[in-house]
């Protein structure tokens, strides 16, 4: 069902916890299938320089949860904006298709974190 | 397969038994004449499947009307339900089915109402369990048919059949059905003399071969027919006897029959270690009722925990269990059966069946158990809901 | 059995090829899982069942579309007829059969007129072949469906199906479906290539399994299911899969596709031999026609005794042969196979089919040919009506 | 299918043949599945002295044809008048469900070669 890679990130997940003081927060809840992440940024002149996350979900969830926040860290705003679930598919080598709205909860997280972000921790 | 290898679904589907493989194989090789041809490759054929209808029909009590073979339980849910109403709606357009059918039953009920049937749902209380009270409100002038499974797969809790079957007839004209899929092999079934004028099983679930199942009907009962064709089954259900899968499923039958006291007091033992065990974990609770339950059947929630992903942490450490029914997988809602239930919303999520069987053994209880502990504390230290 | 036992009942059933039971026998065994579950068990079990469709897919050049995996050729009938006609009834409500279809098409094809259908039947000739013109003629502006098989189960008789369906599309927007239960494994088969929209077949006849078959529908063609429940099959066919049958499915037609020059070339060869023998007898004839017609299908007339009583004598004889088709069997009523094809009211009770295939030899069809001699005789010598 | 006595009695049928000149003949054609049966019976002082028959049939047809030659032999007529094939399946031990409308052909050719014999040789 899933492949190497996703087992991979599902059984040692990269960079799982909270930030403590981030500067943006995003929690998201799947409408689909109720699967929720909790994902926190650090961000220094303008780049993402840490992630962390917390995910309920399956191991799709919890696979791409791991892999976008190895992959966001160190991206600019602009960058991070431009972030789909796509990208976490590739690098993941894919999902199976009833899987793959598993991977949306990454994007949207990240997205819900920038702009929290931009409305309170900008300055 | 090198590392342990632990299974624990027994419910979604039952290895065969050996002795069962032994009772098809001659059917698999030289027994392989069509069981309607009237030469004798196919007298042959025919004496296996007739053999084994007698064995189905002691197993169930079912003396008082005739077992017809069908391709599984699925199968004789559909025609039970489907050709009931489609040869019975100048009686009446009310069918009532409980709230906690599998998908079978559920699906084909929701198909009759698109046609124009009207559907009622009985009710569960917390542990799953019907009542017949409830039953007796639901019951109308026009109700047709009542289909009550006899053990629901989920939670494993064993409905009163006998009494819904009782409440159905003094009540109503309507026939009473029961799913029995997961009960046969785990419950004692006396078809006539518990009231019930169809039932449904599936022979992969008490150890015979996958694609093969019965419909029990009473005499009397009348019901179109859902395949047609052929003159087999006193032309009800047409299509080649699938004799070597007949023939296993009369074995496992009679096996599961003979065995069933036994069974179940093994069976019950190892489970009840298992949620004893399983309960001391924090924030987890057992679903279903605590006694009236499928001796294999353990249902736990784990507040904080998603069930498919605790699956796959078992499944990586060798223990197969299901999130919930293993039909169902692919679809991303809530069970209905939970729902029903009117289970807590952060448990709706967070459930997962072991169901335990023959090969169970002590030492898969004391490690599963061991090993769903540090799962859930696994799981728990990544989410965002639990601390 | 100790005695010399010759089968030439193919048509009937075959049996099981020993690559195919090899094939399976995992499946019987340690992988036994539910090919829904998502853990290992059910893993090893899915990759099974989809190695399996794409080798049925690849078989019948069926890539434009999808094959569901059905409980066999009378479950495909039912489905493809029933399923496209209920869903689409608003598109018209007249469906063209041909004359000569397996029961399991005949009386599905009833059950739809009883609901209020039209069905319109295509004739045959003489020698049991349909003729496009002829379907022109009767194809309508409601017609939606038309349903031919691709060779007959009684008399052997190929159809043109590439032709039959380039009609029934050029001159409607009607669907084509073609019963190919008893030509595959003996035809080759493009299904796309052919036009053909959607495909019944039957794993038992070519040397797989029993209770197991496919139904390929094309893309774009849209049917009610026949059997819901859980979410296989794309939601569209429900039952836990059967995976040990698909695998002795999917295994068996790939032999049988990879074998047809040859397999064809052998049993043609030893079927005419029969023919050219058996045709010495007085007063016999052969029925269907003479060349296109399915490799291992001979089918006499005897005048003046009666095909059930042919069997018998040949039974003891050690010979199992078919007074019709197996199916139907227990019947009273002459062939609608023969009738539709103006038989001579003389041959209607006097036929037998013999079914040749890979296990024949040509000393079996040197003694069954003089074992018929000698029963025909016999019967003669009974018979109120020869002399 | 067919029990040993059944097949005993098809493949060596007993009273095959046409009787010369006969006291009664009858011949018979069953409706619902096309077999035929031939009864020719020889009667001297109010008794069957003789039966021979031919069959066009089923293995059932065939047997009954001939056990009920075999039991009518000997017969007077009044006891040939009562005779059944309730008699026939008795003395064949039984037959399928599907064949019991087989014994009847014997029945049948039974009372139309007495109701022949009645008509036409009864002085
Ligand atoms: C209660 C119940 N009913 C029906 C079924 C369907 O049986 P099958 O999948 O063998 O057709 C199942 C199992 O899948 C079941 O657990
Ligand atoms: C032409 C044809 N169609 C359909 C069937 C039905 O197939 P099955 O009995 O395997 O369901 C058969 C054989 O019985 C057949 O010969």
């Amino acid at each position: 069902m899933y492949n190497e890679k996703v087992i991979e990130h599902f059984t040692n997940p990269r960079n799982v916890g909270e930030i403590e003081n981030p500067d943006g927060t995003g929690m998201i809840t799947s409408e689909s299938c109720g699967d929720m992440m909790k994902l926190t940024i650090k961000i220094e002149d303008g780049r993402i320089v840490d992630a962390k996350f917390k995910t309920f979900g399956c191991g799709a969830a919890i696979a791409s949860s791991s892999a976008a926040t190895e992959m966001i860290k160190g991206m600019t705003l602009e960058e991070a904006e431009k972030f789909t679930n796509k990208r976490v598919l590739e690098e993941l080598g894919g999902l199976p298709d009833v899987k793959i709205h598993c991977s949306m909860l990454a994007e949207d997280a990240l997205h819900a974190a920038l702009k929290d972000y931009r409305e309170h921790h900008q300055k | 397969m090198d590392k342990k290898q632990i299974y624990m679904d027994y419910a979604a589907t039952a290895p065969l038994k050996k002795e069962v493989l032994d009772a098809m194989m001659p059917y698999l090789t030289e027994n392989f004449g069509n069981a309607s041809s009237p030469h004798a490759f196919g007298r042959a054929a025919d004496a296996g499947v007739e053999a084994a209808r007698k064995q189905l029909t002691d197993a169930l009590g079912a003396h008082n009307g005739r077992v017809y073979i069908t391709s599984g339980g699925t199968e004789a849910d559909n025609w039970a339900l489907k050709g009931y109403a489609h040869r019975n709606a100048r009686k009446g357009k009310h069918i009532i089915i409980s709230a906690v059918e599998h998908h079978a039953i559920l699906h084909t009920a929701q198909m009759l109402e698109k046609e124009g049937f009207a559907v009622s749902f009985l009710p569960v209380d917390g542990m799953c369990m019907t009542h017949p009270e409830k039953l007796k409100e639901l019951l109308r002038p026009d109700t047709i048919l009542v289909s009550v499974m006899t053990a629901n797969n989920e939670v494993g809790t064993i409905q009163p059949i006998e009494e819904l079957a009782k409440v159905t007839h003094e009540n109503s004209s309507a026939v009473f059905h029961t799913d029995a899929v997961q009960a046969v092999g785990n419950v004692a079934i006396d078809a006539d003399a518990m009231g019930i004028d169809m039932l449904s099983l599936s022979a992969h679930k008490f150890y015979g071969p996958k694609g093969i199942g019965a419909l029990y009907v009473k005499k009397g009962v009348v019901l179109d027919n859902l395949i047609d064709g052929g003159a087999q089954e006193w032309g009800h259900r047409a299509g080649t006897y699938n004799a070597a899968s007949i023939v296993g499923m009369g074995k496992a039958i009679e096996l599961a029959t003979q065995n069933l006291p036994e069974h179940v007091a093994k069976v019950t033992a190892l489970r009840d270690e298992l949620i004893s065990r399983v309960l001391t974990i924090k924030d987890s609770q057992l679903n279903g009722h605590p006694t009236q339950r499928l001796a294999g059947n353990a249902n736990f929630s784990f507040a904080g925990i998603e069930g498919e992903g605790l699956l796959l942490v078992l499944d990586l450490a060798g223990i197969a269990a299901s999130s919930g029914s293993a039909c169902s997988s692919g679809s991303l809602e809530p069970s209905h059966v939970l729902t029903a239930m009117g289970l807590e919303p952060k448990y709706l999520h967070s459930t997962i069946r072991f169901s335990l069987g023959d090969g169970t053994t002590r030492e898969d209880v004391e490690y599963a158990a061991e090993q769903i502990r540090i799962a859930v504390e696994k799981l728990r230290a990544l989410s965002p809901i639990y601390n």
